[in-house]
């Protein structure tokens, strides 16, 4: 049985507490994105400042747990400043240190060798804060809080993408 | 402790619940969480199963399991005895005039999509009404949402006053020129208990039948649905101390023989052509495959044991332990939200509750770590939430197994939970 | 005994099935009737229950029951666990890519019926046409009627040769211009086994999707959705030694991404307003309410018993049995009629018989007094019946308990039977 | 457990062997009704002629099993010649012989007080040879094969009752 302490790090209560990056951005520059847990019903609102392939700003509105806030928050500090293809490398890496249990629809099956590490066997980029949310594997409900804001952030990631460039 | 006594079941004096012996006979009690005692206050979810129960169906498998109705060997017989002697005390639990007004589905849900599709789909057209009410369960939403969307039916709701009552003061309107009004007996997130009787009355008067959703109403009052005077009620075996899997629609005898079949296969036949069929009897029409028997003779043990409590006891029960739970909770906690009525005889055993701005999902979680278990999340009820203006409440709710020392263990719960996010 | 080598089962070499210690696994066959050991013939309708199936739900109940999908709790989360693991049992029993590709139902009829109100309401319109055969158990025929007189849809049917097996001389013509192809995997009448990936391949040539009723398949037989190339496959769990209440859907998972839901209610959505809701991702859109919980755990334990015997153990078991009770019901009956293939290679263990004039019934009746337990009537085939020219055949069949000692009091019991209506 | 004698009575394999009045009469002056037993699929055919508020003359056709059978020629010898009225009672008094477990889903409820005896105390005729068909109550699945040619009766009683007379 994982202990509280498992879930709840210090470092996870503290951006809890004190989330960095909250707000919003005007609309353009930035884009707005929203991610929605059907689990629980919480709400993320992504505000992504892109230009020259470069995060440059970025701010989280929206509600939900203090998992959900604070990966948030990590996400927001981890990504900000990064090209899109840095930030693309740590969704990758991030959803795979969750994807254990979140794949495990799949990883019971042949298909998919989910293993923590890329597809491509590329080399993950240092995780930093992001690593206290590892403990989050071993209470699987709580995995789609914690990968929230990353999936907002891939469908901003995919935007960015799609359009090329500020609008 | 604090005895309420404006509740029926007080007045005829049942006697109080023996919750020692009682809990002595539900095996996962013994479990322990994290070093803790199991604290169980998620029934409203899906209740624990008494060793009866649990007997009763592992004693059909190792003694006389056969499939039902068609053998003729001895066995085979005896399974079909048993399970339609199940369906009997379920006519008897409520009340019906025969056991061919209860039709066994896989759980409530099925049995409000049975009345959605055989009744809905014969007798609802574009431009017809049905009312319902903002508190009720996905489960009484969906199916009638997805008849909307096919069929153009107008969906109308009764509102709810600000103590998560059913706002009534427009009922006439509300109800007028409707075909079909659905309504939770028990709020499962308020713990509301709704007027059943005077919403039936409303709704024949205006010419329409009257669904009750009396899945959280079933296991805890004595229901008598020719007081009720429903047309549908449906309820759900596993809150009942029943097992899984299976699920209770009972219908008015003349509604169930007009209603053309709902799925279709063996069972439910009387002759089948390669061009056409011929349904079944009632209630078999409406029971196509093979149907859950050995769950049907676990919820008859469950309906044997409930019973054998007394369900004017079990009401009484959890009528003084929700009274100790809002006094208790209030109390050590001045901070808490507790969301429904607050009066214990108007309420079930059903506490919504937040604390400070913890979320319900991490409260729940930290209450886990003490071996407290309540529900975090919208308890399938998205619309009532947003009426409430929050996403998700935790939510505490009692059977017949639990005490006071599970309301102690809650507020000591609570209190550490607010140490751990303060 | 005479040996039969026929079938790749065979080839593979697999071990062969130690009886009597399967046996000693199944409570309920240490059961007296009439003070004769049980022999029970009648697994084609429902099987038995070893212990390991009735341990494990009970185990579930004992110490882990709750909800599943929604709460954050530890027992909560394991029931969780467990269901979901079940899930994915099933989808490596059949070879699935994803468990997300496996739908829990009530039993087959449910996945049949799905298939029907979910894909079929979407995909067939007046003059499609759906293509079965005169073989189907009512399961795959009613919702196909059903369909057809709501929808005006055409049902073709193809026919079958004089030994019971499909008559596919005519099959191009009949699968001109359909659009979906619907079979039994193996009849629970005659034993036939179809050529399923065949008339799969048939199927998609022309067009149309294919829908494999593997009820009798799945059990007896290991079955690889992938080498049989179906669409749809469903199954139930109460014939393959798991719980009553619980069946399957196996579908692609493109197909079922595009299926409207099903039934409404619980756990099938993400979001619900009163104006409409968003369903769930699948499989889950297609599960509204409480699932059977304890069902599915009970159902993957009978796959772990299934998988831990082999499936081709079981299979050639099987065919040296049915070689067996040809063989000798022939010799100790010349008046017997036995209907369906006579190469044991080419059926499973289900063997249809008359006894010169004796009814269905009475046989049935007079058997049980030996503790002989067959099934007698139409089996939910009255189409086939016809085609046979009775009304009933009494029904033995065979299962991984079964022995030569049983197919020696089968026919001792006929013997006293013919005697006893003279 | 009731033992196979309890069913099949000698008397029971007697008119089984050896039914009376199988066959067919002309309609009309007879009148032809079907039943059938939804269980298993059998059929029964019965040719009635009523003159005069009197069975003057029966006949059955259609297919079943032992007790079917063998209940529809006890039926037919025990009617033919009777009073419609007679008939009725006859038929009332089978129907409450076999009525404990046939009504059993109205038996365990409030409703009915199935006791064997007519609904207002009438005494009940002699039964005779049917006496011999009341061990089948003892094998519920087998109830419906022993009433089969008895439902049929009521409904060729009731239809003489609408035609008041020979047509
Ligand atoms: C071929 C076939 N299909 C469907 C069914 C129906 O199974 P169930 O009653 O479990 O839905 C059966 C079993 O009776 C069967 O043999
Ligand atoms: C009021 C109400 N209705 C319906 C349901 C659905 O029950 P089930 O999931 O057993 O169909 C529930 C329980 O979740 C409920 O509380
Ligand atoms: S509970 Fe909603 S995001 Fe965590
Ligand atoms: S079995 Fe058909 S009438 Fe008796």
């Amino acid at each position: 049985m994982p202990g509280l302490e498992d879930l709840y790090r210090e470092i996870i209560l503290d951006h809890y507490r004190n989330p960095r990056n909250r707000g919003e951005l005007e609309c353009p520059p930035a884009h707005r994105y929203e991610g929605f847990n059907p689990l629980c019903g919480d709400e993320i609102v992504l505000y992504l400042d892109v230009r020259d392939e470069k995060v440059v700003d970025l701010k989280i509105a929206g509600q939900g747990c203090s998992i959900s806030q604070s990966s948030a928050s990590m996400m927001s500090s981890a990504v900000k400043g990064k090209t899109l293809d840095e930030a693309r490398a740590l969704l990758r890496a991030f959803k795979a240190m969750m994807s254990i249990h979140e794949a495990r629809l799949d990883a019971e099956d042949r298909e998919l060798g989910a293993n923590g590490q890329g597809a491509d066997g590329e080399e993950a980029p240092p995780m930093g804060d992001l690593e206290a949310l590892q403990g989050v594997v071993k209470f699987p409900v709580r995995i789609k809080c914690a990968t929230l804001a990353w999936n907002t952030l891939a469908q901003g990631l995919d935007g960015a993408n799609g359009s090329a460039g500020p609008s | 402790m604090a005895a309420v006594d404006h509740d029926r079941a007080a007045q005829v004096g049942a006697q109080p619940l023996d919750v020692k012996a009682i809990r002595s006979d539900f095996p996962i009690l013994d479990v322990e969480v994290n070093g803790r005692r199991l604290v169980y206050l998620d029934s409203a979810s899906s209740s624990q199963k008494p060793r009866q129960v649990l007997d009763a169906m592992t004693r059909y498998y190792e003694t006389t399991h056969a499939n039902v109705h068609r053998g003729v060997y001895a066995i085979a017989e005896e399974a079909t005895r048993q399970f339609e002697e199940a369906r009997a005390k379920l006519a008897r639990l409520v009340n019906a005039r025969s056991a061919r007004e209860i039709v066994f589905t896989k759980n409530v849900t099925e049995a409000i999509n049975l009345v959605a599709h055989s009744w809905g789909r014969r007798n609802l057209t574009a431009g017809d009404a049905v009312l319902l009410t903002e508190m009720e369960h996905h489960a009484n939403l969906v199916p009638w949402l997805m008849l909307a969307e096919e069929r153009g039916i107008e969906l109308r709701y009764i509102r709810l006053t600000a103590d998560g009552q059913l706002d009534l003061s427009d009922l006439d309107r509300l109800v007028d020129g409707v075909k079909l009004v659905g309504v939770t007996c028990m709020s499962n997130v308020l713990g509301t208990i709704n007027p059943v009787a005077e919403l039936a009355e409303a709704a024949h008067s205006a010419g329409a039948l009257f669904l009750a959703d009396a899945a959280q109403y079933v296991p805890h009052l004595a229901t008598d649905i020719q007081q009720l005077g429903c047309d549908f009620l449906g309820f759900t075996g596993h809150k009942m101390l029943g097992p899984t899997g299976i699920g209770c629609l009972w219908a008015r005898e003349d509604l169930l023989e007009e209603m053309p079949p709902f799925l279709g296969g063996g069972e439910m036949i009387s002759d089948v052509r390669l061009d056409g069929f011929l349904p079944a009897d009632v209630p078999w029409k409406f029971e196509a495959g093979t149907p859950p028997i050995a769950e049907a003779i676990g919820l008859g043990a469950a309906v044997d044991y409930l019973t054998g409590l007394g369900m004017d006891a079990v009401r009484r029960h959890e009528v003084e332990l929700t009274s100790y739970a809002l006094c208790k909770l209030a109390a050590d906690h001045p901070d808490l939200v507790i969301y429904g009525p607050a009066d214990p005889a108007s309420r079930g055993g059903v506490i919504s509750l937040a604390l400070g701005d913890i979320h319900a999902h991490d409260l729940s979680q930290v209450l886990d770590t003490a071996g407290v278990c309540v529900r975090a999340g919208h308890h399938c009820a998205k619309p009532l939430m947003r009426h409430l203006g929050v996403t998700a409440t935790a939510r505490a709710s009692f059977y017949v197994y639990n005490d006071e020392s599970d309301v102690d263990a809650l507020s000591e719960a609570l209190a550490e939970a607010r140490k751990f996010f303060g």
